[in-house]
């Protein structure tokens, strides 16, 4: 295993602790938890973000703690959903009063853990909402099954909401702009190689040298389908037109487009992918109204990438374009 | 036949061990059809679970399933903790004040358990998750009471945990699989089968002290 | 070769489609060359910087053109040096009449090419300065060899040359705070895999599984030496013993830290360094003005990464902390 | 004997085909001690060489190598780029409005081309680059003039080219390695050394055919 870590236990610990030393004026640890918060937090008269979920997924999410995002991000274990105890914890660290809004990518941990830990918050009085993002086409959608996986299209949320919190937006106002986020984000992910969990200590699985695969999640788990490796021109346009088939975009549409790298692919390749992008949506009609490219939410050291597609309003795209400060948003 | 609450911290001082031994093991099925840390989350709990009960003297089952539960709850992460957390938290609280416990009153917990995992996980039994084996495992008891062969209800739990081979993930992160789950055993359910096999082995053995 | 690009030897130009595509309010592409400036350049009045080099550094440069850093960026084909007729376009398209600093990191090829274009900028009656850039301490420095080469501490070059070119100094200015970056700043790398080259197909070399490389350059360039892989507590304290030993830094010294990836690396194992980094610092009783993490001048998708240090005076503390809107400055 | 234009075009189409046929072996080297991409460099500026000079009508030695050297600075890049380039644009600046050049001549346009090398890279013979053929190369024509055999002249080329395995590089990328650059042949010094064997060749082939 090739990583630059300590002892693979402690991986998650001492990013954090290198966080805090790296950004004191940005960032805080709340003590004794995996919890990252704004350093000015809790925000006096607004409502707090609080995301999480396992750590790995880089900026996500603590990279997009700061004014006009997140108040909060909750670091699991590699992969793997944090605590109830710990979220509560970040819960009560930035609620300013006004109540908090948890983000949870749709994973059954995320969700169950997340739950667990609204309860505890409103068991001590504390308002808290929460919002389900399911942005993943990949995975079929049925109320049977667990149902989509929330991946980069995540990030818009965080944004969005955020922004509309910062603006001093009532909860419920809040949660109402999130949830027009979720209602209007597809993306779909592929995979070139595999990543490893420093404690598992090898590759969690392996694609032959001369394939991929498609429709990948961000822990590893295998996508829909095995497929010859294939230009950069031809994956962008899969993956590109089962996002807009699904969300059924149309002629005249506007957009916000993310082109995001799992960790390894480098930018040089991102920008490959989004000529394809671009030039496919303009040729369709669809006004693209900002790309985002690089790497907002990764999969350890995989290569490959997602594309998201946002629809846009005019609420949404003001709430887009407003200021944030954070590490990971630009 | 009654279990005491020793053999009950015997129990489960056993099971962490195996799945600690296990944890390269349950991982390994995981990468197959999840993200690879099941053996790594639960090993993580159970080893807490040991350091907490070995730290305490109980007296009372309900508080030490409570530890139990409120420990891997708070340890493990993923789905897997709150799914064995809530079970021997939600399971065991009618057993608050009894220092040992009937075979009867264990499947009770067992039940209580597992309807606590059904509401939490909005899960059922044939979903290819540990209720795979802890329904199975609970019925067995059920209906096998003091009678219960220690040998074959493990056999009788593995058999289970195996069955979940040919079963369609439709719960948890291996339901992104679909059809292609199909092959694989479940690694929550191995991971119960340990369980249960350390509880089965403790309680043959206890007997056999006896 | 698992790469998300078209045919191999287009790859620089399909990545600058793609930026322009992605940002068209930040970057233009100058025709028919491989050049991206701002948007609104030339900017009256100001002196004009120009950097560049190979592709596949991404975020450098073009990720550091913006307000407050370069005005253009050459990119030239995958690590090889830009030719001087591209670099002498980026110089006239970006002159507003004061004059062009040239960013030029230390390689025989950027220094020859970006010498050429000067001269034939000059012949055309434009200002023309040019600073070297040779951070990193990998590399024995003698007048009788090429020297050291540059890394990762020219972004820092860029962004405070630029911000006191945004301030509306003299080119002699500009290039008097550029020089006092080079003065005081010091890089050192390492690598734990290979990077490919698109057009060569397969990776440069190949590290073992169990072994890495400290010294590497941002090229493939081979390091000093090889040695068994470590935990990241010790590759940190040896790549920052040897910039702080090379720097001399004192106790009561101000720096800025720069924890970079050559690519592959993820932010987690960047903040694990940065644990040690910020303690050694602190321990040593050296003032960490600000660190900033991530991907600045990578590698492809090398894993690996470099540490630098940048002694600050007041001087440049400002014009660190002076706002900058670019893509890859954060 | 004169070396006329035709044969001069001749030769560079041959050396440009050669380098071409050679890209993955010069990348190799340069992957070696260097950061691999030598012969895609080359290949790509020799082919524009190519190109140019088939699309126009020459009959200016002068011109010919001007525009040979300013396609290659134009197109190559890097450090070869420049170093090729200048030595056809100073070498042949001599040689403007000639339509054939002896012998003696061309070694006078190498030796330019020589002084245009280091003093724009600032490097000497025994730097392990370029030079280390060009100077050798050089110096045998003009001491052996119109006796000059070609088959020797191509075997001199090549064990200059050879030698450079024993230099420690101490100019361009090469450099950075120190001692450990020994043991390996310097790609521009290999390629060069593609280039005169295909001008000996068109001169041996030449001279046959006269
Ligand atoms: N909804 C659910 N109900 C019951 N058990 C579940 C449910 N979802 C997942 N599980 C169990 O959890 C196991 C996975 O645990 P683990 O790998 O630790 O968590 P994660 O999937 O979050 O990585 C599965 O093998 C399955 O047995
Ligand atoms: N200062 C110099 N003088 C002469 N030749 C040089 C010099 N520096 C490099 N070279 C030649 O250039 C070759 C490398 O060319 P190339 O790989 O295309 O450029 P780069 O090193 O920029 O990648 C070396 O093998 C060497 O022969
Ligand atoms: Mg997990
Ligand atoms: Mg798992
Ligand atoms: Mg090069
Ligand atoms: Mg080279």
């Amino acid at each position: 295993m090739k990583k630059l870590i300590n002892h693979p236990e402690q991986v998650v610990r001492d990013m954090i602790e290198g966080v805090v030393l790296a950004h004191p004026d940005r960032l805080k640890n709340v003590p004794d938890t995996s919890v990252l918060i704004r350093a000015d937090a809790p925000v006096r008269g607004k409502v707090a973000l609080v995301s999480g979920g396992g750590s790995g997924h880089e900026p996500a999410h603590a990279g997009y703690v700061g004014k006009g995002m997140l108040d909060g991000a909750v670091c699991g274990e590699v992969f793997t959903s944090p605590t109830p105890d710990q979220v509560l914890a970040a819960i009560k660290a930035v609620d300013s009063g006004e109540g908090v809004l948890l983000v949870i990518k749709n994973y059954t941990g995320d969700v169950m853990n997340f739950e667990m830990a609204a309860e505890l918050a409103e068991a001590e009085g504390i308002q808290v909402t929460k919002v389900i993002v399911n942005d993943d086409v990949a995975v079929e959608n049925s109320t049977y099954t667990t149902g989509r996986r929330g991946i980069a299209g995540t990030v818009f949320v965080h944004k969005i909401a955020g922004a509309q919190a910062e603006n001093g937006a009532s909860l419920q106002d809040v949660e109402r702009v999130a949830l027009k986020v979720i209602e209007n984000v597809r993306s779909m992910g592929m995979a070139l190689t595999s990543c490893t969990v420093p404690a598992a200590g090898k590759p969690g699985f392996s694609i032959p040298e001369d394939e991929m695969e498609i429709g990948m999640g961000i822990h590893g788990e295998p996508g829909t389908h095995r497929a010859k490796i294939a230009e950069a021109d031809s994956v962008a346009s899969q993956l590109l037109s089962l996002v807009i088939n699904d969300m059924g975009l149309q002629e005249g549409d506007r957009v916000a487009v993310m082109i995001n790298s799992l960790g390894a692919t480098p930018q040089m390749e991102l920008y490959v992918l989004n000529k394809t992008v671009g030039q496919t949506l303009k040729s369709r009609g669809i006004q693209v109204h900002k790309t985002y490219v690089g790497e907002y939410m990764t999969s350890l050291e995989m290569a490959g990438c997602s594309i998201s597609v946002l629809r846009l309003d005019e609420e949404l795209a003001e709430l887009l374009d407003a200021d944030a400060d954070t590490l990971g948003w630009k | 036949m009654a279990i005491t609450i020793k053999q009950l911290v015997l129990w489960l001082e056993t099971a962490s061990q195996r799945i600690l031994q296990q944890k390269s093991y349950l991982t390994e099925l995981d990468q197959a059809i999840g993200d690879g840390d099941h053996g790594i989350n639960l090993s993580r709990g159970f080893q807490e679970v040991t350091s907490r009960i070995q730290s305490t003297e109980y007296d009372d089952v309900g508080q030490l399933f409570n530890a139990v539960g409120s420990t891997l709850i708070q340890k493990v992460g993923g789905a897997s903790g709150p799914i064995y957390g809530i079970a021997f938290v939600k399971g065991g609280a009618a057993l608050k004040g009894r220092q040992e416990i009937t075979i009867a009153e264990f499947s009770q917990f067992l039940h209580q358990g597992i309807a606590a995992i059904k509401s939490l996980g909005k899960s059922e039994e044939g979903n290819k998750t540990v209720l795979d084996v802890w329904a199975p495992v609970a019925s067995y008891l059920t209906e096998n009471g003091e009678n219960t062969d220690w040998a074959k209800a493990i056999d009788h739990c593995w058999e289970h945990a195996e069955k979940t081979k040919d079963l369609k993930a439709t719960k948890g992160r291996a339901s992104y699989l679909g059809e292609r789950s199909i092959g694989h055993l479940d690694p929550g359910a191995v991971s119960s089968a340990y369980l249960f096999e350390a509880l089965f082995q403790t309680l043959a053995d206890g007997n056999r002290a006896v």
